[in-house]
């Protein structure tokens, strides 16, 4: 084991550590909100960090197996906030008051519905 | 040779890329408000997990793997900005407000309306 | 989302999407992948094709009515477990030939199309429930 | 493994469980979607787990020589959850025809099918 | 348009006749049909190509460029103890106007940190951007101005 | 990591060596044709001529071909495929025996017939939106879980026709219907996770999936394993499938949305799929486990037929009436259960026989009554007897066949019960069945004494003339189709009597079975 080997190792691990924290970090976002957006990107960061566990764990063992798997959850991971930001859109804001989702048993009133599909 | 460049260069990305990923959630946990903590999150980290997997790339030694990994990275360029701004466009039509230490807002009112 | 920065990459976004859909599926045989996820990364390609530029649009590019494309990928599937009804094993028992085409050999198994009938089934099936869905949503 | 994977599941199941008794449908659905996932690690540690190699034979050996993973609870799991995966599909837009065509998603109002105070059959012949 | 195709069919050539069909192989043809064009740049009229090559790579290191400086902005700001914030949204006049060039700059802006694209106006003529450091717009409007847009308006016309 | 004790696995020697002949794809041919029909349905949607013929076609042809494998499964033992040559237990097996033949004949034949009803109920909207094809999945599910060989194959057959009932319930997309599939949705959900479990901890215990295969390992587990929790949980899941005592109101919930025919196959096969995994896990699986929960059981079958028919009695929806009635005859196939003596099982499978033909012939009554009269409630309608008078003779043998009056199917199997449960000493579920019987024909009477005998409704509802059927007879023929087995059953029920005892014996012993899947001398 030379060096660079050693310097890699060494890498790896505080790549390792350091993904770590920033999970957990953003985990305390998505749990805290206050809003919907945030956890929204909450969530699109834990993605971007799991990928990050993927290339770490890629160089650490040589298992290059998962690399379409980063490609993949890139990919769910934007069509996830391309449909919140709908979501967010659709909703508006009156809903949620002070972080807090009101549970929702308003009745719709100005979608009616149509007899048939 | 190759080898421990390789090494060395992979290394020093992968730290700098959790590093990036570090300080974005941290900016994320510590910036005021959504707005802000959107330039933290959907950039920086962006920015960390590419990195990794360019260091990925320079690692490995199968050319397959490698050009994979770059198409990763080049797809997070390519929807990374695309979905930052799509919530942040709609979070400001939903009408989430800014932070009240903005010194700025020329965003014309009538864009607020959820249809636009 | 009528906003100019999606409409113009939604598209792009979803042929590429498309393709490593297919990749994924022609791939499932030794590595990770397979008709589903294929199939699952293709719908979501239309789904995002929907949210950008409208549901007819996807409907035109498709052709087929999505449930249309679902029956199809079921028929393949059942029909390339009869495959093996010629050689006297039974039922879904995997046959393979290799077919000389203007001098590649290809490698050609009853398993890649069930796998192919998996990805319509999944493609049809989820792209049909999310138009419809979409449809709703805008009227 | 399996004790903290057992603890996961008994986890698992208690949130399905609360979520399912709520009244609210979306909440069931996501209580759903956690008693699937809690299912299949029930599955996954049935299938007990080892650290081992897939259970792929290499190229242009007639068998594998080493231990390998078992394949079956892979195979059960990812049955599993296409099929979840489906019925969960089914389910939303299932819930949200719901939502919109009886104008709420409280199940205690749900009873277009079964009215309140129906009048009992004519007793007389 | 024809010269890419040009280049593409001299490195099929290339491929061809080396025997090997590797993407290595691929972009070294593609390199060397790229010289050989250079060398019949007045007759073939592809002084425009190289040009345009040369603008495109020189917006791409311009974007490398502000995406580590304003990383590395944004990760200062962020771990000092005593956050310094004046964000704001301001709009930014474009002078693009093609639905591509449009997209290219708002997710140009958008990659870079401290700014963000929120939305493009109706008739297409404003950028509202958030920023972080929203205390000097007029002078954030210019960079930009002159750094990508410019270099957009170069490359793609 | 060469972990000591490494094992090399020989994929050669895990392969099935010999050839398949022609013959034996009959087991998988009920599951297959309906498969290939749904999907050849879909894929011609647009071209709504054709699904009733096709639909018609593919369904006969499935009957068909269970029917043949009936007669061969009764002359020559047990049939078994393994599928794509995997030796259990990584290959799934399709093994069809006397029990599983026999109910997938059943199945397939009412199936074909409402096939041919759903051409007065389906409109040109219903075929497009799918019926047929669902219909025809639906079938397959079923037919799939009836010869299945594999406890996780059983699952995903179950899916399979939950989902594809899923279609067919919400089929109109009429508020009532999303509510009642709203519910039966998540119920059934619920039920087939809870399979799912079970099947999970079955999976850890034993090791395999293959029903022969746990059969034969259970003895050795019976001390250690958890196969009392196991056996329960299959109780609750499948009991909830079946609607039985208290899982059940979920069926009268939803089972009177949807159209009548979707109303007909529901009420006369699902419930019986469930009661089919009930003997199958309970009878040749865990036989000992059973002894001990047949208590349980037993009170589970009293609950439900007491109440069931209590249920129908307050209702005034004919549709709903029905699937009171419903539940109360999975209580009458319970009791046989909860003996586990021959004669008892024997009763239970000819009653669910006789079920499956009776109920879905009931269902479709009832659209034919709402046809004549204009409306499902007994407030609404009368003096359909003159009016209808053949509708009517239909209608009281329908009422004498479900209450289990001679000469209909409803008699032996009730009369095979009540033997075994005096012979077992279970006055109080004899006395339970009759008195459910007694109730079903006043509950069921009461439908025919007001609708029919009565002359005059007292507060009469404006008919709806508007869809008027394509023919009147096409139904009745349908009709004169279910009961026609019925009342064979009836009045000639020595070779019935004889397949149900030979099913029951198959079920109780499952050597020959074990023999079909595992060969001696052969195998893993």
């Amino acid at each position: 084991m030379n060096a660079s080997e050693a310097f890699l190792t060494g890498a790896v691990y505080l790549a390792l550590a350091l993904l770590s924290l920033s999970f957990l970090v953003t985990v305390l976002r998505v749990v805290r909100g206050p809003t919907l957006p945030d956890r929204i990107v909450g969530l699109d960061m834990l993605v971007a960090v799991a990928i990050g566990f993927i290339a770490v764990i890629g160089i650490k063992t040589g298992v290059t197996l998962y690399v379409d798997v980063a490609i993949a959850l890139g990919l769910v991971g934007f069509l996830a906030t391309v449909a919140f930001a709908r979501f967010v859109m659709n909703r508006g804001r009156d809903r949620e008051v002070d972080g807090e989702l009101q549970s929702g048993s308003e009745p719709l009133e100005h979608r009616r519905p149509e007899a048939s599909s | 040779m190759i080898d421990i460049i390789q090494n060395y260069l992979a290394g020093i990305l992968i730290i700098v890329g959790s590093g990036f990923a570090l300080v974005a959630s941290i900016g994320l946990l510590r910036l005021p408000e959504f707005y802000t903590r959107m330039h933290a999150a959907s950039k920086a980290g962006t920015l960390g997990s590419g990195v990794m997997l360019i260091a990925l790339a320079v690692y490995t030694d199968e050319t397959t793997i490698a050009t994979r990994a770059l198409a990763g990275f080049v797809f997070f360029l390519l929807t990374a900005p695309i979905s930052a701004h799509l919530l942040a466009k709609a979070a400001y039509a939903a009408g989430y407000p800014l932070w009240e230490g903005s010194v700025h807002d020329e965003m014309p009112q009538q864009s607020r309306d959820p249809d636009a | 989302m009528r906003t100019v920065i999606f409409r113009t990459t939604a598209p792009y976004l979803t042929s590429l999407m498309v393709l490593f859909s297919v990749f994924v599926l022609l791939r499932g045989h030794n590595e990770p992948g397979g008709g589903f996820i294929g199939g699952l990364i293709a719908a979501s390609a239309f789904a995002i094709y929907g949210i950008a530029c409208g549901v007819a649009p996807v409907r035109r590019a498709l052709y087929f009515h999505p449930m249309g494309l679902a029956g199809f990928g079921l028929f393949l599937s059942a029909m390339s477990g009869f495959v093996s009804l010629a050689k006297g094993v039974p039922f879904l028992t995997g046959i393979w030939t290799s077919v000389n085409l203007f001098g590649v050999s290809l490698d050609l198994s009853t398993i890649l199309f069930f796998d192919i009938g998996v990805y319509f089934v999944v493609v049809g099936s989820i792209t049909s429930i999310a138009l419809a869905l979409e449809e709703r949503e805008r009227d | 493994m399996e004790t903290a994977l057992a603890g996961l599941v008994g986890l698992f199941y208690a949130v399905a469980i609360y979520l399912m008794l709520s009244k609210h449908i979306i909440r069931v659905l996501l209580g759903i979607v956690i008693f699937g996932n809690a299912v299949n690690m029930t599955i996954f540690t049935a299938g007990r787990i080892v650290r081992e190699v897939p259970p792929i034979i290499p190229a242009g050996a007639e068998r594998i020589e080493s231990v390998v993973a078992n394949p079956l609870p892979q195979a059960l799991i990812l049955t599993a959850i296409v099929i979840s995966f489906s019925f969960f599909a089914f389910l939303l837009v299932l819930a949200y025809r719901a939502y919109q065509e009886l104008g709420t998603d409280d199940t205690d109002e749900m009873r277009v099918a079964e009215p309140e105070g129906e009048s009992l059959p004519p007793l007389g012949y | 348009m024809t010269i890419y195709l040009i280049n593409i069919l001299l490195a099929l050539a290339w491929v061809a006749v080396t025997g090997s069909a590797t993407i290595s192989n691929f972009l070294f043809g593609f390199v060397l049909g790229a010289g050989a064009l250079y060398l019949i740049r007045e007759q073939a009229g592809s002084l425009g190509y190289f040009r345009r090559t040369r603008r495109v790579v020189s917006l791409f290191a311009l974007f490398l460029y502000e995406l580590v400086l304003s990383s590395w902005r944004v990760a200062v700001l962020v771990v000092q103890p005593r956050m310094d914030l004046k964000p704001g949204i301001f709009a930014y006049p474009l002078k693009v106007d093609r639905e591509f060039e449009i997209t290219l700059l708002a997710n140009l802006i958008t990659l870079t940190p401290g700014t963000l694209s929120v939305d493009v106006s109706e008739d297409r003529r404003f950028l509202y951007v958030h920023a972080l450091d929203c205390s000097d717009p007029d002078q954030t409007r210019l960079d930009i101005a002159n750094g990508f847009e410019r270099k957009i308006m170069e490359a793609f016309r | 990591m060469a972990a000591p004790g490494a094992t090399s696995i020989d994929t050669a020697a895990a392969h099935i060596a010999g050839a398949t002949a022609l013959a034996d794809w009959l087991v998988i041919a009920p599951v297959a044709l309906p498969i290939l029909g749904g999907a050849l349905l879909l894929m011609v949607r647009h071209r709504t001529r054709v699904h009733a013929v096709l639909a018609f076609l593919f369904l006969f042809a499935s009957f068909l071909s269970s029917a043949f494998l009936l007669a061969r499964v009764v002359s020559e033992g047990p049939l078994v495929m393994t599928m794509g040559r995997w030796l259990p237990p990584f290959g799934i097996t399709f093994n069809a025996d006397v029990l599983g033949a026999t109910f997938a004949t059943a199945a397939t034949f009412v199936a074909t017939v409402a096939a041919v009803f759903a051409l007065r109920d389906i409109n040109v909207t219903g075929r497009r939106y799918g019926f047929y094809s669902f219909l025809l999945l639906m079938v397959a599910g079923v037919d799939g879980a009836f010869l299945t060989g594999d406890i996780f194959n059983l699952y995903v057959w179950f899916e399979v026709f939950v989902i594809s009932s899923f279609g067919l319930l919400v089929l109109g997309s009429e508020r009532r219907q999303i509510d009642g599939a709203t519910k039966y949705a998540v119920l059934n959900l619920v039920a087939t996770t809870v399979f799912l479990i079970t099947t999970g901890m079955l999976y850890g215990t034993f090791g395999t999936l293959n029903m022969a295969d746990i059969a034969r390992k259970a003895e050795g587990l019976r001390e250690t394993g958890p196969l009392m929790t196991i056996a329960t949980l299959y109780l609750l899941a499948f009991g909830m499938k079946a609607a039985a005592f208290p899982l059940n109101y979920w069926l009268p919930a939803s089972y009177h949305t949807p159209r009548i025919v979707t109303s007909a196959l529901f009420g006369g096969l699902l419930t019986k799929v469930g009661i089919y995994a009930l003997l199958r896990t309970m009878m040749t699986l865990f036989p000992v486990e059973r002894e001990v929960l047949s208590g349980l059981i037993g009170w589970i079958a009293v609950a439900t037929m007491l109440l069931g028919i209590l249920g129908a009695l307050a209702q005034s929806d004919v549709r709903r009436i029905i699937g009171f009635v419903v539940i109360s005859g999975i209580g009458v196939m319970l009791s046989g259960l909860a003996l586990g003596t021959p004669l008892g099982v024997t009763g239970t499978i000819l009653y669910a026989v006789h079920s499956i033909l009776v109920m879905t012939a009931l269902y479709l009554l009832a659209g034919l009554m709402h046809e004549a009269g204009g409306s499902y409630s007994l407030h609404e309608t009368a003096g359909l007897y003159r009016s209808h008078p053949l509708l009517a003779a239909m209608a009281l043998l329908l009422v004498l066949a479900a209450a289990g009056l001679p000469p209909l199917s409803g008699l032996w199997p009730k009369v095979m019960l009540v033997k075994a449960s005096i012979e077992s000493g279970a006055w109080w579920l004899a006395s339970a069945i009759l008195v459910s019987s007694i109730l079903t024909v006043i509950a069921l009477g009461r439908v025919f004494a007001l609708s029919f005998w009565r002359m005059d409704a007292g507060e009469t509802v404006e008919r709806t003339d508007a869809e008027r059927a394509i023919s009147p007879g096409a139904g009745y023929g349908v009709l004169a189709a279910l009961i026609v087995p019925a009342i064979a059953i009836g009045v000639y029920p020595e070779p019935f009597l004889r397949l149900a005892a030979a099913a029951a014996a198959g079920l109780a012993d499952p050597a020959s079975y074990l023999d079909a899947v595992f060969p001696p001398g052969g195998g893993s």
